[in-house]
């Protein structure tokens, strides 16, 4: 799957985009986040205040329950500030 | 109509865009987001806004038709800007049109306090101190909230 | 600022005119109204605005200051044109300038509503039926109402 | 005193002003009013419904308890419509 970092997510992760394969126990949001959490210091760090972390599942938001599989577009960002 | 643009943007045409060769329009509500010089991380020498490209086009178009769902409007417009901009520099429009003012007006109002909460917009400033991204405010969750339908 | 005139006005030039060569400003909100075709007495041929030159004025200087006194406001407008419109003809703008957004968004409102209580003009309608004046609406009244302080 | 008529008051009246001299029991604008109305069948007309009758004095909206006096400008017309 394709995953997408935003803002200071972007910043701490120190990349963009990437193209991830999670195992297979990786059903939902909240297990792509406990997994990609594991990946690293950088990981660890970006994600470690977890309600700082809105997810859209193919550009839509989504909730730690909602489904991933292979081929989706992930992205990761702080609570928008446009407007 | 929706845009999302690096380019600044006119907006007495957009305004009369939304008038121009109709005669069912009562009134035209408007609302443009300017970049400020202060903020609360001190004198801002610019703001960096980030997006979604896809995502953000997807939810202002979302946004934008929840308004028209919920008022009788003859048109409307949203323009965000994204990329480098400098104090006193236009950041966003929103305009709506209608028969009736009164819903010119709320439908404006809504439009914006939706946009800010639920578009994917970042705003990084810069100030002497380096850059410093845009914390999301309380207030703009409770304006947001007040929509909700119950 | 305010503008009682027969001529019709640049909503492009009048908004600018608010943020420009200033770094203070967050949001302009605005309203523009507009003539429209169809009225309660049918298809409007034109609309006449009628005003008492002098009293006008100062009534909307009030209504400015009023709006001034109660949010926190960088700029404000208000142009009124009068004499015979033609459907989609611009009537009126109500502008203002706030380094917030929700003291634009509600001064713009305040404004609006007070403006059409308070300021003496007068519409007659023209349709096919001959010349008729507007009766005030009991809505717009309490519309007013709401901002008025305990 | 200077009186000024506007909209369907003018039409009523049949004039957009006038210079008239109230006779002294005339102190405030409801005398005004009564004494106006008593002139004609025009300002009879045009008066019949008091509460549809708005006045300024010097250009202030005035009740009918405000005082009138040689000089002052008042004018008569109906509930605002502009906007």
């Amino acid at each position: 799957m394709k995953l997408l970092y935003f803002a200071w997510l972007r910043g701490k992760i120190g990349k963009s985009s990437e193209e991830l394969t999670p195992p297979a126990f990786v059903r939902n949001v909240g297990d792509l986040l406990d997994w990609l959490e594991a990946q690293g210091p950088a990981y660890k760090a970006a994600l470690a205040d977890r309600r700082a972390v809105k997810v859209a599942v193919n550009q839509d938001y989504a909730a730690p329950d909602h489904p991933v599989k292979p081929g989706d577009e992930i992205a990761l960002f702080p609570p928008v500030t446009g407007g | 109509m929706i845009r999302v643009q690096a380019e600044d943007f006119d907006v007495g045409a957009e305004l009369a865009r939304l008038t121009t060769g109709r005669t069912d329009v009562g009134g035209v509500a408007s609302f443009v987001g300017v970049v400020r010089a202060s903020s609360a991380a001190g004198d801002l020498q610019a703001m960096t806004l980030e997006h979604y490209p896809g995502m953000t086009e997807k939810r202002l178009a979302e946004i934008e038709a929840e308004a028209l769902s919920r008022w009788s409007l003859t048109g409307s417009v949203i323009i965000h800007r994204y990329g480098r901009l400098l104090p006193g520099e236009r950041i966003v429009l929103v305009a709506t049109a209608s028969s009736h003012r009164q819903a010119a007006l709320e439908s404006c109002q809504f439009l914006i306090d939706w946009l800010k909460t639920r578009a994917p917009f970042w705003k990084l400033e810069e100030t002497a101190a380096g850059g410093q991204w845009v914390e999301a405010r309380e207030s703009d969750d409770h304006a947001a909230e007040r929509w909700r339908k119950p």
